[in-house]
C-alpha cells in the first residue's frame, strides 16, 4: 500500500444510450505503484481508451461512471478522485497531478499561435509565472532533444515526431506523477517510436513523472519499456503481471493468443492484434455470459459459461481470470 | 436500399417539421389554383381591397385577386427553383465527376473555370445576363439561376469522388477493366447521392431567391406571375408606403416559408447522414 | 489612416457650427414626373437637354398659347411682315442676359446656325423652311421662308418660336471644347434669357433659383415661385404618393384612379377638370396596323378593326377614363378652334353617329369582313378569297406600361370574335419600339403628336406622310410607322401648309378626312391625357378648367413657363397677370389668326 | 513576417483575380452587343413623345447620335477602344444621361452604396459569427436553439423584403422612421452637423434590415465550424493539460473564424447584389439605385461602367480580405510544411 501511486476498485463505466449501455468498463480493480511504466494491451475496442478517460475522470456523457473507487496520491495523501465531479478533477489534477499524451499527438497542440504563447497561456491558467514556465519549457524542450529556439515557432513548422516529442514536453512540464500515454506511438514510423519511448523513459529516469500508463495494442513496443502489463479483453482485466514471467509464461489463453500473434514475423500480422483467435471479439452491450472469452477460447470448459471468473492472485504480482487455474491457487 | 435511407430523417424532428411545411406549400402551389378558380390576371373595379370574404387577401392596384397570384406565383416559383436546381445540379455533377475522373489537364482547366465562375458576383452577372434578354420566359430565367449556382457543388462532388476512388473497389472495377462511364455510374454516383440531393435542395432556394431578386429589379420573367413579380408589382405600385400590407407580406412570406423548411430539411439530412453533428 | 479619420472628425465639428442648407418650404415648388434620373445637360445644342433648360432657362421670342391659339410676345416686342414670305421680329430693348448684355439679332442668328451646323440645337431642322435668317441691326432679326416648299405653319414656328442663345458665351466655350459635350452645370457661370437658372444639383434633386432682377420684371412681373425642385423619384407611384403627402406641389403623372385623392381621402389635390376626363388632350393615340403585312394590308380589315376597337370599355377600365374616344378624323376636337377642320357631315354619314366618331359594332365588323369575302375557318380565324389568313397577329405595348397592356388584351378579345386571331405581346421597351419605327410590327399601340397651332397639320403629316417613312427594316423615329403610302395625301398636305386662305386649307383636310375614312391606314382611338396635378396645400391659382390662363400646364411641357406666373403662394392670393390675355381683351397675345391676315396684308 | 509564401499566396490569389476580372469584363462587353435592340430608342423616343419635337428634328438628332456612339463600328474594335479608355478611368459617355460621362454619374452615388455596405456587412459578419460561437459554445442548451432555428429562418428572408418589412412597420406604422431616401427632401447634401443626424436617421432601416438578414448565415456557420473545432485534438489537449476552458474556447473561436473570413469573401457578390436591390426597395440614392435606371433604359456605357466598377470593387474587397486573411492565419504567412 505503502508506494502505491493510483489505486481502482471495481471500476465500472458504461456509455449510456437512450436503451442499451455499452459496458466497456466493467468491474476493474488494480493499482498504479509508483515508479513504474504499466502497459495496458488489448484489440482495439476492449476498453482501454475508455480506461484512460476513467483514471481521469474524464466523463464526458454518454461515459458515465457506474461504480467502484478511483484513489489517487496527492503529495502523500489518497484523493478519492472518484467522488469529485470531472470538473473539479480537471481543475485539481489534470495537468499538474496527471496528464495524458493523446493517440493523435501531431495535432495536439494549437496550430495557429506560437508555442511560446501557448506555454504562456498555461501557466495563466494554472496561475503560475509565465517567465518561469518558459524557461521549464525550454529545459524540457533540451530534454526531449528539440532546439530551445523552436519553442517560438508554429507547431506546424515541426515534423511529425518533433511535434509529438513537443508535446510530451509541454504536457509534462508541471512534473506530474502519472503520464498516460494513449496508442502515443501508433502514428510514428519506427524510427520515431523508439526515440519516443526513450525519451518517455529519460522523463521517469529524472523524476519528472512518477509512473507511466502506456496503452497500447502493440506488445511490442511495450515489452520494450514496461515493468508490469494489464492485458484486457471486453472491458475486463483477463490478466495482470510483471512483464517478463507473462512473457515467459502467458497464464491466460488470451495473452497466448495475443503474444503468438506479435511474435508471428509479418508486420502486417502485427498491426491487426490477435488473428491466430479465431472469431472476433464481442459486443458490450450485452457481453457473453461467464467468462467474456469463453467463445473464442480453445481450452472452453462448461463452467465458463456459466461463472464468471474472478481475478485471483495464483503467484506473487501475478493475476489472472481463468478458471484453468482455479486448482492452483496457493 | 432508398428506404432504410430515407427511414431515420422520419425520426429527425426538425426534418419532419420542415419537410411538412415544405408539402403544404408544394400542396399551394399545386392544388391551389385548381380548387381557387380565380384568374390572376383579370383586372377588376374593386382595387386595392383589403382581404375581405370575396378577396380572401384582397386585391392590387388593378383588382387582381391577390390570393390567386399567391398560388401561381408559389406555383411558378418552385417551378423555377426546381429548374434552376436541376440545371446546376447537371452542370455541377458533370463537371465535377468528368475532372475527378479524368484527371490531370482536364481537372486542372475544369476546376480553374469552377474557381473563375466561384469568385464572379454571380447575381451581377444574371443581372447583365436578363437585362439584354428582352422576351424572358420562366424557363429562361431558371437556366440563368442554374449557370452560377453549381461550382460549390462540382467541387464538393470532384473531392468526394477523390476520396471514394482511392477505395479497393473502385481500383476492382478499373482493374476489371470498366469503362469511366460505368465507373462513374456503378460506383461513384451511388456514394455521392445524398450529398447531391442536399445541394439540390439548397439549389432550389438559390433559384427562387434569385428569381424573386431578378424579378425585383424588372427583369423578371416577362410573362406569368411569380412570388417575385408578386414582390416587384408591391414595389412598382409603392404598396409598402401606402400600406397595403396584403400585398407584399404574403409572397415574401411564402419565399422564406418554402426556403427556410427546405434549408432546415437539408440541415437535418446533414445531421442524419453526417455523424460529426449527430446529437449524442 | 488615422490622420483622415481625423480630418473627418475636425470637419464635421467645425461644420457642426453651420445649419444645414434646406430650401425654405413656402417659396419652393416642388415637382415631379418631370425627370426621371439624373440630370444630363443645359446646354440646348445635344440631343436631350435637362428638364427646365428649355423651359425656363432660354426663353422663345415669341410663347405659343395653345389655349387662345395666341402668340405672346417674349423677348420679341413686335413682328412685321415684309411681304408673304419675309417676317422681322424687333426685340424688347429691356431684353438682356442674366449676366446683364443685351440680347441682339445676333445672338438668333448665331442660335439658328449653330443648330444647322450641328445638326441639331434649337430650331434645328428650320433650314428645310426658312430661306435665311439675318440681322438686320442689333435689335432686328429678319427671315426668309423658303418658297419650295413653301409651309406657313413650319415657318412661322420656326421664326416666331425662334429662341436666342448668348453668342458671347457660346463662341468662348466652342474656342474651348466641343459645344455637344458642355454641360453648363456651374450655376454662376450660367447664362440664360428666362427667369430662372440653375441653383443645385445632385442625384436626387434638380433646383432652380428665380432671378430676381430678371429683365422682364417690369413687363410680366416675376414668376412666383423663388425655388422650383424636381426631386427625381424612382417611378410613377412614389412620385404620386410624395404629392398625396403633399411633398410635391406639381406633378404629371399617370395616377390609377386620380379622383380618389379629393373624393376619398380628401387631400387638396387636383387635375384640369375636376370631372371625368380630369386631364387636357396630349396628343392622339392610335392602334397602328401594319400596313405591309399581308391581310392587314387590305382597308376592309383595317376598318373592321376599327369597328371592333372597345373604344369606351376599355378607356373607362384601362385608363380609368383620362381620356374619350378620337374622333376618326384625326383631329383633336376637344380644342374649339380645331373644330372647323372637321367634315363633320361627311364623318356623320360615314359612321352614322351623332359626331362622327366611329361606333364599337362587332356586326358592323363582321358584315364587312362577310361582304369582302373573307371566311371563317373551322378555327374560327378568316381566311380571304386569295387565302391569306387573318392571324395569327400580335399587339404589343412596352412591358410595365398597364393601361395600354389592358386595352390591348381588350382588343385582342374582340378582334379574335371577329375572327382575326391576334395575341398580345409586351415586350421591353427597346424591343417594342424597334418593331414599331422599323415597321415590322402588326399591330401596337402609340403615340402621335399633340395639339399645336399646326394642328391637324402636325398630325396628318405625322401618320400620313409617307416622306417620314423609311422601308421596312429600317428605322425612322419622324413618323408614318404604319408605312401608309399615298400621294394624293402627300399634294393634299402642301396644299394645306402653302396657302394662306383658311378656306382652301380647310378643303384640303376634309379631302384628306375622306381619304382617311377609305383607307382607315391605322385607328385613332383616344386623347391621350395630359399628365397633371397640383397640390394646393402651399400653392394656389393653379390652371384649372375654371381658372384657365393655361393649356399646357404640366411640368413636363416646353410650354409650361407661364403656369409659374399664374399661380400664387398660399399665404399671399395674388392674381393671373392681365399679360396672359389676348389683345383684344388687353393682355399681350396675338391671335394666330390676326397673324395669318398681316401676311395676306403683306401679300397684296 | 511578409514571408516567401505569403507573397507567393498572395501574388497566386492576385493573378487569379486579375483573370477573373478580365473574364467577367469581357462577359459584361460582350452581352449587349450580342444581343439585338437600339439603345437609341429612349432618347428619340423622348424627343417623340414627351418633346413633340418636329420630324426635321427627329432626323437630325437620329443622325447624330449614331455618328456619337459610333455603334457602326464591329465590336472587336469597339472593345479595343473600350478597354483603351477603361484603363485611363474614361468609361465612356452614358446614352441616356448623354452628354454626361458614365463617370461623372457613378462616382457620386458610389459613397452612398459604400457607406450603407461596408459597415452593415461587416456588422453583420461579426454579430453572426459570434452568435454562432455562443450558440455552438451552449450546445443543446435553449440558446443553441434559438440561435439555430432564428438563423435557418432569418437567413432566408431577402434582405428587400425585410426592408419592406421595415419601412412598413417602423415608417409607415409607427411612423419612427423615414421611408425611403438617404435624407430629407430638399435638403441639399452638406457636412453640417443637422445633415448628418438626418442622413443617419434614414440610414437605420436599410442599414439594419442587411445586417439582421445576413446575420443568420454566418451564425450558421460559425455554429458548425466550431461544434467541429471542439472536438478537434489541440482542443481536446488543452483540457488534459489543465488549460482553462476560457482560454480554449478562445483557441476555437479563433481558428474557426479563420474559415469565415474566406466566406466573408467569397459572399461579397452576393452581398452586393442584394444590397443594390436594398437600396432601390428604399428609394436609396446609390450604385443599385443608378444601376437600376441604366438598366430600365438600356444605357449600355452606363451598364457596363456600373458593372466594370461593382465587380472590381467586389474583386478588390476579396484580395483585401484574402490579404488579412495571409495575415491572420499563420500557416498561410509562414507557409505549411508537408
Amino acid at each position: 500500500m505503502e508506494n502505491v501511486l493510483l489505486k481502482a476498485e471495481n471500476l465500472r463505466a458504461y456509455y449510456k444510450l437512450e436503451k442499451v449501455s455499452v459496458k466497456a468498463v466493467d468491474g476493474l480493480s488494480f493499482e498504479i505503484y509508483e515508479d513504474e511504466v504499466v502497459g495496458v494491451v488489448g484489440e482495439s475496442g476492449c476498453g482501454k481508451t475508455t480506461l484512460s478517460n476513467v483514471i481521469f475522470m474524464n466523463m464526458v456523457k454518454p461515459l458515465t461512471l457506474v461504480g467502484g473507487k478511483i484513489f489517487l496520491k496527492v503529495n502523500g495523501s489518497f484523493e478519492e478522485i472518484s467522488a469529485l465531479s470531472r470538473d473539479e478533477v480537471k481543475e485539481k489534477f489534470w495537468g499538474k497531478e496527471m496528464t495524458i499524451i493523446p493517440q493523435s499527438a501531431m495535432n495536439a497542440l494549437m496550430p495557429t499561435i506560437k508555442m511560446e504563447r501557448y506555454v504562456q497561456h498555461l501557466a495563466e491558467s494554472h496561475g503560475l509565472d509565465a517567465r518561469e514556465l518558459i524557461d521549464k519549457t525550454l529545459q524540457r524542450f533540451k530534454e526531449v532533444g528539440l532546439e530551445t529556439s523552436w519553442l517560438k515557432r508554429y507547431p506546424f513548422e515541426l515534423s511529425g515526431g518533433m511535434r509529438q516529442r513537443a508535446v510530451i514536453a509541454v504536457s509534462t512540464i508541471l512534473n506530474p506523477s502519472l503520464l498516460v500515454a494513449d496508442e502515443p506511438t501508433s502514428a510514428l514510423d519506427v524510427v520515431n517510436q523508439k526515440v519516443f519511448l526513450k525519451v518517455l523513459m529519460s522523463l521517469k529516469r529524472r523524476g519528472i513523472v512518477k509512473s507511466i500508463i502506456l496503452i497500447t495494442h502493440d506488445i511490442a513496443t511495450v515489452r520494450q519499456i514496461a515493468d508490469r502489463m494489464i492485458i484486457m479483453y471486453a472491458g475486463k482485466i483477463v490478466e495482470l503481471s510483471p512483464i517478463d514471467e507473462l512473457l515467459e509464461k502467458p497464464l491466460h489463453p488470451y495473452t497466448e493468443g495475443l503474444l503468438n500473434s506479435v511474435l508471428t514475423p509479418e508486420p502486417e500480422v502485427k498491426k491487426r492484434g490477435i488473428v491466430t483467435i479465431p472469431g472476433a471479439p464481442p459486443n458490450l452491450i450485452d457481453p457473453p455470459s461467464g467468462c467474456r472469452f469463453h467463445p473464442r477460447c480453445p481450452h472452453m470448459m462448461d463452467v465458463c459459461k456459466e461463472k464468471e471468473p474472478p481475478l485471483v492472485e495464483i503467484e506473487p504480482g501475478r493475476r489472472v481470470a481463468c478458471f484453468l487455474y482455479a486448482g492452483e491457487r496457493t | 436500399m432508398f428506404l432504410t435511407m430515407i427511414k431515420p430523417l422520419f425520426k429527425n424532428k426538425k426534418f419532419i417539421i420542415g419537410f411538412s411545411i415544405f408539402i403544404i406549400f408544394l400542396l399551394m402551389g399545386f392544388l391551389g389554383p385548381v380548387f381557387y378558380r380565380v384568374d390572376p390576371t383579370e383586372m377588376t373595379w374593386d382595387y386595392e381591397q383589403p382581404p375581405s370574404p370575396s378577396h380572401p387577401l384582397g386585391t392590387d392596384t388593378y383588382g387582381r385577386d391577390i390570393l390567386a397570384q399567391l398560388f401561381h406565383g408559389i406555383r411558378s416559383s418552385l417551378y423555377i427553383g426546381f429548374l434552376a436546381a436541376i440545371i446546376s445540379l447537371v452542370i455541377g455533377t458533370f463537371i465535377g465527376t468528368l475532372s475527378a475522373v479524368k484527371r490531370g489537364l482536364v481537372d486542372d482547366t475544369l476546376m480553374a473555370v469552377t474557381n473563375i465562375v466561384l469568385t464572379t458576383p454571380s447575381i451581377l452577372i444574371a443581372i447583365l445576363i436578363a437585362s439584354y434578354l428582352k422576351v424572358r420566359s420562366i424557363e429562361i430565367v431558371a437556366l440563368i439561376l442554374g449557370l452560377f449556382q453549381w461550382p460549390w457543388f462540382a467541387r464538393a462532388i470532384r473531392a468526394q469522388l477523390m476520396s471514394v476512388m482511392s477505395r479497393e473497389y473502385v481500383n476492382l472495377s478499373i482493374m476489371a477493366g470498366y469503362s469511366d462511364l460505368r465507373l462513374i455510374f456503378e460506383d461513384l454516383i451511388p456514394t455521392i447521392a445524398t450529398y447531391a440531393f442536399m445541394s439540390f435542395v439548397l439549389f432550389i432556394n438559390g433559384g427562387i431567391m434569385g428569381e424573386a431578386g431578378l424579378s425585383l429589379i424588372g427583369l423578371g420573367p416577362t410573362r406569368g406571375i411569380s412570388l417575385g413579380i408578386m414582390l416587384q408589382w408591391a414595389v412598382l405600385m409603392e404598396a409598402v408606403r401606402r400600406g397595403m400590407w396584403w400585398w407584399f407580406v404574403p409572397p415574401g412570406l411564402s419565399i422564406v416559408a418554402i426556403t427556410a423548411s427546405l434549408l432546415v430539411i437539408s440541415t437535418a439530412m446533414d445531421e442524419v447522414f453526417n455523424p460529426r453533428l449527430r446529437e449524442e | 489612416m488615422k490622420r483622415f479619420f481625423l480630418v473627418l472628425l475636425m470637419a464635421l465639428v467645425l461644420s457642426s457650427l453651420m445649419a444645414q442648407i434646406s430650401l425654405p418650404r413656402e417659396e419652393t415648388v416642388y415637382i415631379a414626373g418631370a425627370l426621371w434620373g439624373p440630370a444630363t445637360t443645359w446646354n440646348l445644342y445635344a440631343p436631350q437637354s435637362t428638364w427646365g433648360t428649355d423651359q425656363f432657362l432660354f426663353i422663345p421670342a415669341f410663347q405659343y398659347d395653345l389655349g387662345k391659339d395666341a402668340w405672346i410676345p417674349f423677348i420679341a416686342e413686335r413682328y412685321e411682315f415684309l411681304d408673304d414670305v419675309t417676317l422681322r421680329i424687333y426685340i424688347r430693348p429691356e431684353a438682356k442676359w442674366s449676366d446683364g448684355v443685351p440680347i441682339t439679332a445676333e445672338d438668333f442668328v448665331y442660335a439658328l446656325e449653330l443648330s444647322k451646323e450641328l445638326g441639331v440645337g434649337p430650331g434645328v431642322g428650320w433650314d428645310n423652311y426658312i430661306e435665311y435668317v439675318k440681322a438686320i441691326d442689333t435689335r432686328t432679326v429678319e427671315f426668309k421662308a423658303k418658297t419650295e416648299p413653301l409651309n406657313y405653319f413650319q415657318f412661322l414656328s420656326y421664326s416666331l418660336g425662334a429662341q436666342p442663345m448668348p453668342k458671347h458665351v457660346l463662341e468662348k466655350i466652342r474656342a474651348q471644347m466641343n459645344i455637344k459635350d458642355w454641360i453648363n452645370d456651374k450655376p454662376d457661370e450660367q447664362v440664360v434669357s428666362g427667369p430662372y437658372k440653375l441653383y443645385h444639383y445632385d442625384p436626387n434633386m434638380v433646383v432652380y433659383q428665380r432671378i430676381d432682377n430678371w429683365w422682364g420684371k417690369g413687363i410680366f412681373g416675376l414668376p412666383r415661385p423663388k425655388y422650383i425642385a424636381h426631386v427625381i423619384y424612382k417611378d410613377n407611384p412614389s412620385s404620386s404618393l410624395a404629392l398625396e403627402r403633399g411633398d410635391v406641389d406639381w406633378a404629371g403623372l399617370f395616377i390609377p384612379s386620380v379622383w380618389e385623392l379629393w373624393e376619398k381621402k380628401n387631400l387638396p389635390v387636383g387635375t384640369w377638370y375636376s370631372k371625368a376626363p380630369y386631364f387636357l388632350p396630349d396628343g392622339v393615340g392610335f392602334v397602328y396596323i401594319n400596313n405591309t403585312k399581308p391581310g392587314l394590308n387590305d382597308p376592309v380589315v383595317r376598318k373592321a378593326i376599327a369597328y371592333a376597337v372597345p373604344y369606351d370599355e376599355m378607356l373607362k377600365k384601362a385608363y380609368f377614363g383620362y381620356g374619350s374616344q378620337a374622333h376618326p378624323s384625326m383631329v383633336i376636337d376637344l380644342f374649339e378652334p380645331n373644330k372647323q377642320y372637321i367634315d363633320y357631315t361627311l364623318a356623320i354619314a360615314m359612321w352614322g353617329t351623332k359626331d362622327g366618331r366611329i361606333p364599337t359594332s362587332l356586326e358592323m365588323a363582321n358584315k364587312i369582313l362577310d361582304e369582302a369575302g373573307y371566311k371563317k375557318g373551322r378555327d374560327g380565324v378568316r381566311v380571304a378569297p386569295d387565302g391569306t389568313k387573318l392571324g395569327p397577329y400580335t399587339i404589343s405595348v412596352p412591358y410595365g406600361w398597364t393601361d395600354w397592356m389592358m386595352m390591348c388584351e381588350m382588343i385582342a378579345k374582340n378582334l379574335k370574335e371577329i375572327g382575326i386571331e391576334v395575341r398580345t405581346e409586351f415586350p421591353d421597351f427597346s424591343v417594342w419600339a424597334d418593331r414599331m419605327t422599323k415597321g415590322t410590327f402588326d399591330l401596337i399601340i402609340s403615340w402621335s403628336v399633340g395639339p399645336s397651332f399646326d394642328h391637324p397639320f402636325n398630325i396628318y403629316r405625322f401618320v400620313l406622310d409617307k416622306r417620314l417613312s423609311a422601308p421596312v427594316g429600317e428605322v425612322t423615329w419622324a413618323g408614318d410607322w404604319e408605312r401608309y403610302e399615298n400621294d394624293e395625301v402627300l399634294e393634299l398636305l402642301d396644299k394645306a401648309v402653302s396657302t394662306l386662305d383658311p378656306e382652301v386649307r380647310k378643303n384640303a383636310y376634309f379631302k384628306i378626312q375622306r381619304i382617311i375614312y377609305r383607307d382607315m391606314p391605322s385607328v385613332p382611338a383616344f386623347y391621350t391625357a395630359h399628365w397633371y396635378e397640383f397640390s394646393e396645400k402651399y400653392w394656389i391659382n393653379w390652371p384649372t378648367e375654371k381658372n384657365p390662363f393655361w393649356f399646357r400646364p404640366a411640368p413636363w411641357h416646353v410650354d409650361t413657363l407661364p403656369t409659374l406666373f399664374g399661380i400664387s403662394s398660399k399665404n399671399n392670393p395674388q392674381p393671373v397677370p392681365s399679360w396672359l390675355e389676348t389683345t383684344e381683351r388687353g393682355g399681350l397675345g396675338i391671335p394666330t389668326a390676326k397673324i395669318f391676315e398681316d401676311i395676306q396684308k403683306a401679300a397684296k | 513576417m511578409a514571408s516567401r509564401s505569403a507573397v507567393k499566396y498572395i501574388l497566386r490569389r492576385l493573378i487569379f483575380l486579375f483573370i477573373t476580372y478580365v473574364v467577367a469584363t469581357t462577359i459584361v462587353f460582350i452581352l449587349p452587343r450580342a444581343i439585338p435592340g437600339n439603345p437609341l430608342s429612349q432618347i428619340l423616343s423622348n424627343l417623340s413623345r414627351v418633346a413633340q419635337s418636329n420630324p426635321e428634328a427627329i432626323r437630325a438628332a437620329e443622325k447624330n447620335l449614331m455618328e456619337e456612339f459610333g455603334l457602326g463600328k464591329p465590336w472587336y474594335l469597339q472593345y479595343v477602344e473600350f478597354i483603351g479608355k477603361a484603363l485611363k478611368g474614361d468609361l465612356g459617355t452614358s446614352i441616356t444621361y448623354y452628354p454626361r460621362k458614365v463617370m461623372d454619374l457613378i462616382v457620386p452615388v458610389i459613397p452612398w452604396t459604400l457607406v450603407l455596405i461596408l459597415p452593415a456587412t461587416i456588422v453583420a459578419w461579426i454579430l453572426g459569427n459570434s452568435l454562432g460561437a455562443l450558440a455552438a459554445y451552449r450546445r443543446n442548451t435553449w440558446i443553441d436553439k434559438g440561435v439555430l432555428t432564428g438563423s435557418l429562418v432569418v437567413s432566408q428572408i431577402p434582405y428587400y423584403w425585410l426592408g419592406m418589412i421595415f419601412i412598413f412597420f417602423f415608417g409607415v406604422k409607427l411612423g419612427w422612421l423615414p421611408v425611403q431616401g438617404a435624407y430629407s427632401q430638399g435638403t441639399i447634401p452638406d457636412l453640417s452637423w443637422a445633415f448628418f443626424m438626418d442622413a443617419l436617421k434614414h440610414y437605420i432601416l436599410p442599414f439594419l434590415s442587411i445586417v439582421v438578414s445576413a446575420m443568420g448565415g454566418w451564425a450558421i456557420g460559425m455554429r458548425l465550424m466550431v461544434i467541429y473545432e471542439l472536438g478537434s485534438d489541440y482542443a481536446n489537449f488543452s483540457e488534459y493539460i489543465g488549460m482553462k476552458d476560457k482560454r480554449i474556447f478562445r483557441y476555437v473561436f479563433r481558428n474557426s473564424l479563420l474559415p469565415q473570413v474566406t466566406g466573408l469573401a467569397l459572399s461579397l457578390g452576393s452581398v452586393l447584389g442584394g444590397a443594390l436591390i436594398t437600396e432601390i426597395v428604399f428609394n436609396y440614392p446609390g450604385t443599385g439605385y443608378l444601376l437600376f435606371k441604366a438598366l430600365t433604359t438600356l444605357d449600355y456605357p452606363l451598364i457596363q461602367g456600373v458593372f466594370v466598377i461593382l465587380i472590381a470593387s467586389v474583386y478588390l474587397a476579396n484580395f483585401i480580405v484574402d490579404f488579412v486573411y495571409a495575415l491572420i492565419d499563420p500557416r498561410i504567412r509562414i507557409g505549411q510544411e508537408e
